[in-house]
Formats: C-alpha cells, structure tokens, sequence
C-alpha cells in the first residue's frame, strides 16, 4: 500500500468529504483536499470524488459538478494515464456524467431514496488491483436515489467482455439474483471500473468500524490503495 | 378505439422558486453559455392513449394531469394531442 | 387595511396604537400582524412556558434563543431544539416538510453549531387515506436531510384520526458548538453592518407565520386557497452552502450575532436581534435582492423565503466575513444597520417608510396570562378498563399496529449513517452518536404518542417526558437538557386552552421530578379542523452524555439460558391510553406517572447496571404494545426464543400496558446473582418473567393456560407494513 | 440582442426503459384510467436566450443541450424557439 498523498475532491453539495478524509486518515494516508475551482491536482496521483450532493443533485446527479472546473484535471490525469480514480456514490456518478465511466445512473426502480446495508462481490478482477479477487465480499451501505446503472444492453454486453463490470450487489453468500438488487440496477452493477477509474455506489468510508456496522470499507480502501502499475 | 399519442408539460407555476434551474444557470454561465439568462425545469409525460377521438384522447390527459402527473399546488399543466 | 386582515384583534390594535403614540401606518400594521402573530409572540403560551424548569448544571444556554444549549465535554457544547412545520405539510408535504428540516438546521447553525443529528417526529390519520400524505412528508424530510448531509437518526410516527386534516411534522436538530465560537442573535452592537446572506427573495410563504400558522383552515377556507401560490420551496443545495458559509463567517471571529429568516422572514429576524441585543436597526429595503422586481417593502419584510441568514459584523471584518462566504458562491449583502436607539426604521429608496419600537415588536405584544385557579394537576379522570380474557392474536395484532410496526419502511428513505458517528440509529428505541471531536458521545432519544395525552394531558405530558428520559438513561447516558414541540388545537377554545395547561404542566412537573431542564422548544396550536383538533401531543426530545458510545448497552438478547425480568412492574397494569386499547376503540385515559418514584428507580437500575460486567445483560424501556412487543424486540426475529410465565390475574394489563417507568432487562446466568443482590441492595423491583431458549418460538403460561407464537410469524406481523407504491408526483 | 424562449424536450431513447413511467402507468390504471396504455416520463427545460437572432438563440440552445441538459448515453432532445 502506498502512502503516497490521496486528493479529495469537494464540489458544492459534496457531504462525505470529510468521512472519506477520515477513513483514509485511519489508513494513515495522508490527504490532500481539493476544491471544485481548482485547476489541477498538485502532486496527487490517487484521487477520490466523494458522495453528496453535489449542486443539490439537480438535473441529474453528478451532471452540474462533471463541468466543473477540477474535472478537467481529472480528465487530463486520466487521458494521460497518471491518475488513479475513485468515484464513491455521486462521485461514480460524475465520472458517468463526465464520460470518464460508461452508463448512467438512473433514479432507483422504486423512485426513492434508499439507505441500507448490501452486500456486493467483486464480479471481475480490475486490471491494476490484484488485491480485488473475483468473488471477494464486503458488508457496505449504499444511500442514494439515483444509483440504477443503466445503458443500452448491447454496451453492457460489451462491459462484461471488457471486464469492466468490476462489483455487483449480492447475498450474504455472495448469490446474484434480483431479489439482491436493491436499486434497479442493470446485471445488479454496483462499480464499474476501467483502467484506473473506478466507481461505486456503495459508501466505503462509511464501513470503518465495527461499531459503525461493519469494517469492511476500511478493507475496501486498502485494496484501492494497493493499485499496482503506476 | 384508435391510439393517440398525448404529450403533457407540466412547469412550475411562475412565481414558485426553482433551485434547479438557478443551480444549472449558473453552470451554463460558467460553461461560457453565457446568454442564457434564466432556466427553469419542467417534466415531459408522453401518454398512448386508446379513444373514441382526439377530444376524448385529451380528456384522459386531462384527467391524469390533473390527479395524478402535475402538482396543482405548485405547478400547471398543457395537453397536447398530435395528429 | 385593519387589523383584522393582518390577524390583531380591536385591542391588540390599541396596544400598538399606544406603544407608538399614533396609528401604523399599513407597513408598520403588517409588521405588528406577524411579530404579534401567536406563532411569533407565544402570546398565549408564553407565560404557561415560563413555569417549566428552565435551569440546571449543564445549561449554557435555555429558552429565548434559536436553540437550547447544554455541556457536552469540556468546551464542546451541545445546541438542540424542536421545531414544527406542520400546516405548510399539509398544504404541500413534499415542500413543506423540506423546509421545516431546513428551518431546524438553520436555528442550530445560528447558535455557531454544526449539525450532527435530525429526529422526525410524524402524526397522521388513518390509513389507507393518509399513506399520500405519509409519503410526501417522508420524501420533504429524506429530500433536505439527505442532501445538506445531516443524519435523521431516529424519529417517531403515530397514527389517529384527529390528525387527518391535521398532520404533524416536528423535527429535532442537534448540533456542535465550542463554546468559543457560541453565536446568539444578542451581540449586535450599535454601528455595526446587518448583512444578508442566501437566496434571493421571493414572494414565498407571505403571511406565512400570522396566517397559515395562527388559524385553523376551517375558519377561513380560503386561506389555503390563496396561500397556495406562495409555497415555500426547500433548496437543501443553497441550505448546504448557507450552512458552511454562516459556520465559516463565524470562525472569523467577526460575527457579532447571527439569526437565520424563519417565520415572519425579515421583520423576525430584525425585530429579533435588536430586541435582544438591546439597540436598533435600520434597513434599506431597497438593497435586499430580490426574485421578483416588483415586491413592495411590506412583501419584502414578510417573505418566508428559505435559506436566508442575517449577520450582524462591525464594518472592520466585513472584508474577511465577504471573502468566507463567497467560497461557497454566496454573497454578503449589507442591508443596513446597528444603531443606539431602541427602533426598527426601514427605508425604500432613501424614505423612511416605517418606524416603529423594536422592543414594542419583539417583546410587547400582550400575554395571556394563565388562570390563577388553574390548579395543576387536576384530579386524575376515571380510567377503569374492562379487562377480557387474553387472545392470543392480540400479540401479532399489538405487533402489527401501524404505530408499533417496523419503521423501516419510512427510515430507509433517510441517510441515517452520514457523519459517520451513527452507532445506534433508527433501529433502536434512542440514537446513539460518537463524536470525532470528543471522547463522549450523544445520546438522543424522541417520544410523544397523543393517545397519551388524549384523555389526560397531564399524564400525556408527564409520560412523554418519563419515557424521553428514561431512554437515554437506560442506554447509561446522563440526560442534559430537554426540547418539547407542544401541539394542540385553538387555544381561544376553552378546552384547548385547558388540554394546554395540563400537558405543559405534566411535562414540567416529570422535568422538575427528574431534575432535567427544558432548554428550549415550539409551540404549534390550530391544528384543528371543523372544531374538532387533534391529540394534545407534546413531542419530547432528551439528549444526554454518553461515556461509552462505541460499546452501546445492547437491546437484543444474544442467547439461549438467560434471565427475563420486568423492572419497576407496576402494581395495577393500566391499559389506558395503549395501543391494545386503541385496536379496541376504547382508548381509556393513560395511567398517571408517579412522578415521586419513577425518576429514582430509572436512576437506580441504571447505576444497578451499570456495575455489572460488560456484556451480562441488555435492556429495553416498555414503550408502544407494552411488555409484549418490548420482548419481540428484544428477542428478534431468529431468536433465541423465550419462555414466560405471568400470573393469570391481570395478565393483559401485564402485557400490554405502556405505564411509565418499566423496563425489560435480559441477564447472563452467571450474572443472575449479581443482579439479585444489586437489585434487593438498590431496592429495585423486578418481577421475574422466564428464561430465554434456543427455539425461536415465544411461549407463554399463565395458571393453567398456555400459548405459543413462532418468532418468524410475530416478526412477519412487526414488519407486515410493506412500501406501497409510489402514489405521489412522479 | 433580443431576447428568446426556447423549450428544450429530453425524452429517453425509445430502447432505454423507462421503470418510473411504468410504475405511474399502474397507478394511472389502478386509478381507473384504463385507457392510458404506456407512460414516458421526459424532462423540459424553458431557457431564456439573449441572442441576435431566432438562429443563434436555437444554436445556444442546442449546444446546452448537448454539453450539459441531456445525457446523451440515454437520451434525445428537441429545442423549440418560440416565435
Ligand atoms: N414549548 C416550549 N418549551 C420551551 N421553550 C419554548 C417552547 N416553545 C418555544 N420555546 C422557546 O421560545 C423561543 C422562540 O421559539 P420560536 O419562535 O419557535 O423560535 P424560532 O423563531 O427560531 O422558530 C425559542 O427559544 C424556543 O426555544
Ligand atoms: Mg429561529
């Protein structure tokens, strides 16, 4: 695991900035925070966009703070291959808006907000984290009201084969199946990830003690941090 | 019975305050759209709808706006039938 | 214009005429109208409020401010205060709910804090027909809480027929202040810059507070009609950056005082802040922005427009206060200020256009003054409840009960877990919170049901608070401070105003019984329809200390061998006011809590506890559906089961009695002797119910009859609410 | 420059499905109104445009639309210039 500085971003309507600030600082990380008018990233290669709401959610989630300004550092990091990217709940949401990630999120099959504990299982190995096996679980909460990933069925097609499908929502025992499906989502996506992008819906930062629910975010993290190939 | 395809538009009533749309002028502001002055947001519900004829197409409309689509306490509503 | 239209009464009128020593002018009418307003003045409730117990060690600060403040650790304070919204709800839930939670947040953020925790506390008739209105208000909460990223941790619904044109929405917000940086809307000094900070305003919500809020529907029909185009729109992304730009103009150092537009908007938030800062202020109207150009002085001065904060900073720090508010995109608008005189004088384009006393606003409306024969409490009514031998179906039913069941279906829609200090949230009796700042944590608890209070106030009152309370301390939590949302009907009616007293009354005398201070509070009345209003319902919050917030007394029992025991059983079992009196349609009056017990025995069984080691037992207070449902809880939905045994007499009163003060506890066997000895020692009662085993199946013997219930079916009735579709605005 | 209102209608590409519509297409039926036989939901957005002509308001328009009011992974637009 690196300890190298990890930026974090914060749009108007971010909320989780500082929880995710604080669970990697239980990492021992040390982290940069970032403001949505910057214009660049400093010498951060790691970079996390966090939940919230950015600019109230309005329009569609995500699609207002993808214009911002530090996004197009985001996406020159990106294009040029020296960033590594985590978008959490709406910060997978703006990377979907922003065309960094394939699909959108739509509002949830039932129209409201949902805040709950899931399970998801790493569905195919991300090419730069040996540390996010196939079929590896985590116990995370999700909160949100727009996190149905969806796209035109031949693309996902071609997401599966790309293996970009990198979580999906599951049972205890990992089982996929509809009835775990607690949004809507296509194929039960939870995450998508692509070369050194990668998002989910659920909230890691939230999972960092046992008496918070679970612990297993703090795991989450390190094996986001273990990324390999820089 | 024919099917007629009703669009209904429903829009804030004026004077109600709109964040959303203040919220996405801004952007468009800070995209360098700079001549849009102001933006509200609205929904768009297409209906098939099975009639006797496009009066009774918009009357069904009508009634799905008015009890169920729009909120008449902050919004209104147009019916259009097409051709 | 008279004084009728702007809500006054002929007398009212010749108080204001001779406070200023003239007629008003129609600007200064209006302005009286809605600082006058029963909403804003507490006319009728002020000096019954004034009888409850105001101080204690932790108090930093109570009553009379945006919120009750009390000690947490060190110089790390605690803000709280419940706040209504309920007659905006009923006129739009979505919206008017929103923008009560966005009311709530900004009193806390006013008194410098940073909101931690939000409780919902809901009332609504029955239903199928109330499920619109359930949704929509659940949508306004989930929608303003979720975005601004505050917690909701808990909160309560309650369902009757008197709330059917009258629904209820309080919301509690807590937040965290160093004492450094307390802020209250008493430090303006004279010379100093008024600021506006927020949205724009609108025509929104005018006549807000002295209408909508101060009279019932019924009486003026077309009241609701023509309020309806000035609904107030929540905007929880503007709330947001208000919020971190008020909390960011105050670490300045800057900021002399702070007073977020609520009800009455401006000529509130004015009228307020000179009043208690002891000065005056004068304002150009013509420098407030504006939505609409062609508003007049008096819609600018009565707008309910959302997400405005008024700042008070002497000319010197504008510069610094201007640039930690742009960072969020607002901006610092001076539109007046501080002067040495006792006056509120507003100009329209350089012409004064209204002068008038700010104390004659703020602080002299005419009270009521409570009867002196109001002998409180009065006696006790009959409560005698025919008691019929026990079904065994009234177990799934009492479990079923819309105000019993699971609440999941409403607390799913809340992000309950942001902030990430959320140990025990909406699935427990009281919320429990760990603090990043401090090595304590908060513990919060709500509780208010109106069928309590339904046939005796006083006891309603009484109970609320006995049960607030002893929730937080059975989580062996020191309570700090309490907030109370007063809801009854039209108190010009004689019986309101009586249901009044009582309830006030019971709610200070448990509070002076437990020695546990209200530090703050609202008042909602008319909320009635056609003559007939709702419940007197007082929604009680308690918080409290706690020392050990990571490792929580647990409420579930872990396993099979444990001991089962009702602590502070009370010797007559009273049905009153239950919810198995409810399912009967014979609601019967709520047993009077004996408040010359209750307060020490909750005390004593906590220390009892509290010497046990960790992990020996767990416990519940006896709340909605009595003993019965606090066992299902308690076991959970695969178990371990339990077998009980309960004396025939009585035995439906035992079970579903909602009496103030019991408590269920589970003890470990090896830890059986210690609790024995604790309790004969400490002088708590208990009376031993059974064993837990490892079948998930609950039974039960009394005398020579027996039942049994499977965990699974008891459980598929708590949860048997499932989330409808969606009936509302797509 | 004058000013124009343009209407900018986003529905969901015809292939992308549209689980929001269906659910009030239930309720629409629960509710008696047989006839509706699909429901869409789509998105309206009025703009105010300060522009030299009819022509350039329409091309500030569509290029908000395209940068930022749809997401055209699923969806399609319609600017309108109101005469
Ligand atoms: N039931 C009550 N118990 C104690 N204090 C109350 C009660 N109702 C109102 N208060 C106090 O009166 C003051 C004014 O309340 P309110 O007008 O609701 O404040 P705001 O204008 O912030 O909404 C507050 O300090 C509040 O705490
Ligand atoms: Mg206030």
């Amino acid at each position: 695991m690196s300890t190298e500085a990890v930026a974090v971003i914060t749009f108007p309507g971010s909320n989780c900035d500082d929880d995710t600030v604080m669970a990697l600082g239980r990492l021992g990380v040390p982290v940069v925070r970032r403001w949505y008018r910057d214009r660049d990233l400093g010498e951060a290669r790691r970079v996390v966009l966090p939940g919230g709401f950015s600019y109230g959610d309005y329009l569609r989630s995500g699609a207002l703070a993808a214009r911002a300004p530090i996004m197009d550092a985001v996406e020159d990091g990106v294009a040029t291959g020296r960033l590594t990217v985590l978008g959490i709940c709406n910060g997978f949401q703006i990377l979907c808006e922003r065309g960094l990630l394939p699909g959108a999120l739509r509002p949830n099959r039932d129209g409201r907000f949902r805040c709950t504990w899931e399970w998801v299982r790493v569905a195919t190995a991300p090419l730069h984290w040996p540390e996010f096996r196939p079929g590896t679980r985590f116990r995370l909460p999700i909160a949100h009201r727009e996190g149905a990933f969806t796209l035109p069925r031949a693309e996902l097609d071609r997401l599966w084969q790309e293996g970009a499908v990198f979580l999906q929502y599951c049972g205890p025992d990992g089982a996929v199946g509809d009835e775990y499906n607690p949004n809507g989502s296509m194929d039960q996506v939870a995450g998508i990830c692509r070369g050194r992008v990668m998002g989910l819906m659920p909230h890691p930062e939230r999972a960092v003690a046992a008496y918070l629910g679970s612990e297993d975010g703090l795991r989450f993290l390190r094996a986001w941090l273990a990324s390999e190939g820089e | 019975m024919n099917r007629y395809r009703v669009v209904v538009a429903i829009r804030l009533k004026p004077e109600v305050l709109d964040p959303a749309g203040q919220a996405v002028a801004g952007v468009l502001d800070q995209m360098g759209m700079t001549g849009v002055e102001s933006v509200r947001l609205g929904r768009l519900v297409d209906l098939e709808v099975a009639a006797d004829g496009p009066e009774s197409a918009r009357a069904l409309a009508e009634a799905a706006a008015r009890r169920l689509l729009a909120n008449p306490v902050l919004e209104t509503f147009e019916v259009a039938v097409e051709p | 214009m008279g004084p009728q239209d702007v809500g006054l009464t002929e007398a009212e009128y010749e108080a204001v005429c001779e406070r200023l020593g003239r007629a008003p002018n129609p600007l200064e009418l209006g302005l009286f109208g809605a600082l006058w307003s029963e909403h804003c003045s507490y006319k009728s409730s002020k000096s019954a409020l004034a009888t409850l117990p105001q101080r204690g060690p932790a108090v930093v600060a109570g009553p009379g401010g945006n919120a009750g403040v009390v000690r947490l650790w060190d110089d790390w304070l605690l803000a709280f205060k419940v706040e209504s919204h309920n007659h905006p709800s009923y006129v739009e839930p979505v919206q008017g709910a929103a923008t009560g939670v966005g009311g709530i947040i900004r009193d806390v953020v006013a008194m410098g804090a940073r909101p931690i925790a939000l409780m919902d506390s809901l009332r609504f008739g029955p239903e199928p027909a109330s499920e619109r209105l359930l949704d929509g208000v659940v949508e306004g909460v989930g929608n303003y809480g979720n975005s601004i990223g505050v917690p909701t941790v808990g909160g309560e619904v309650y369902f009757g027929a008197g709330y059917a044109g009258n629904p209820l929405v309080n919301v509690l917000c807590a937040g965290l202040v160093r004492e450094a940086s307390l802020m209250s809307s008493a430090g303006a000094r004279s010379g100093s810059r008024v600021y506006l900070v927020g949205q724009p305003t609108g025509r929104d919500g005018i006549h807000g507070a002295s209408l909508l809020a101060s009279q019932d529907f019924s009486e003026h029909p077309e009241a609701v009609e023509s309020m309806r185009p000035t609904v107030q729109v929540g905007d929880p992304f503007t709330g947001k950056r208000l919020m971190e730009a008020t909390l960011a103009a105050i670490a300045t150092g800057w900021v002399q005082a702070v007073q977020d537009l609520g009800a009455a908007g401006l000529t509130s938030a004015s009228a307020e802040v000179a009043y208690r800062s002891h000065c005056g202020m004068e304002l150009d109207l013509d420098r407030v922005p504006l939505r609409e150009a062609s508003m007049t002085p008096y819609e600018i001065m009565l707008s309910e427009t959302q997400e405005r904060m008024l700042l008070v900073v002497p000319e010197a720090g504008a510069a610094v206060v201007a640039d930690a508010v742009r960072r969020w995109d607002l901006e610092l608008i001076p539109v007046g200020r501080v002067v040495d005189e006792d006056i509120l004088r507003l100009r329209w384009h350089g012409a004064v256009v209204a002068e008038v006393a700010a104390s004659a606003l703020a602080g002299g409306c005419p009270v009521r003054t409570v009867p002196e024969d109001a002998r409180w409490p009065r006696p006790a009514p009959a409560l005698a409840l025919e008691e019929p031998a026990f079904q065994p179906e009234w177990l799934p039913q009492v479990l079923a009960h819309p105000d019993v069941r699971d609440r999941e279906y409403i607390y799913r829609r809340y992000d309950w877990m942001i902030q990430t200090r959320t140990v025990w949230g909406p699935d427990h009796d009281v919320a429990v919170l760990c603090l990043h700042e401090a090595p304590v944590g908060v513990t919060l608890a709500l509780s208010g049901p109106g069928r309590w209070a339904a046939a005796d106030a006083w006891a309603g009152g009484a109970g609320a608070v006995a049960r607030a309370i002893g929730a937080v301390l059975l989580q062996d939590s020191e309570p700090l401070g309490l907030t109370d949302g007063i809801n009854c009907g039209n108190p010009n009616r004689p019986a309101v105003w009586r249901e009044f007293l009582d309830l006030v009354g019971g709610i200070r005398d448990a509070a002076t019984a437990f020695a546990v201070p209200v530090t703050g509070g609202n008042v909602s009345f008319h909320n009635e329809t056609e003559g007939r209003a709702i419940w007197p319902t007082a929604v009680i919050g308690a918080v409290g200390r706690h020392d050990h917030p990571t490792r929580p007394w647990p409420d579930r029992v872990p396993e099979a061998g444990w001991r089962l025991v009702l602590v502070n059983p009370p010797t007559v079992p009273g049905l009153g006011g239950s919810v198995w009196a409810y399912m009967r349609g014979n609601l019967g009056a709520y047993p009077r809590p004996d408040l010359t017990v209750i307060p020490q025995r909750l005390r004593r069984l906590r220390a009892l506890l509290a010497r046990l080691p960790e992990g020996a037992f767990c416990v519940r207070t006896v709340g909605d559906g009595g003993l019965a449902a606090a066992l299902v809880k308690m076991l959970g939905p695969e178990g371990p089961g339990a077998a009980i045994a309960l004396e025939p007499q009585a035995l439906v009163g035992r079970l579903f009695s909602e009496v103030a003060g019991q408590a269920l506890v589970a003890i470990r066997p090896g830890a059986w002797r210690a609790f024995q000895a604790g309790a004969e020692a400490a002088a708590v009662a208990y009376l031993e119910l059974g064993e837990t085993w490892p079948d998930p199946v609950l039974s039960l013997q009394a005398g020579t009859q027996g039942w049994s219930w499977s965990l699974a079916a008891l459980w598929a009735a708590y949860r048997s609410r499932v989330q409808a579709p969606r009936p509302s605005h797509s």
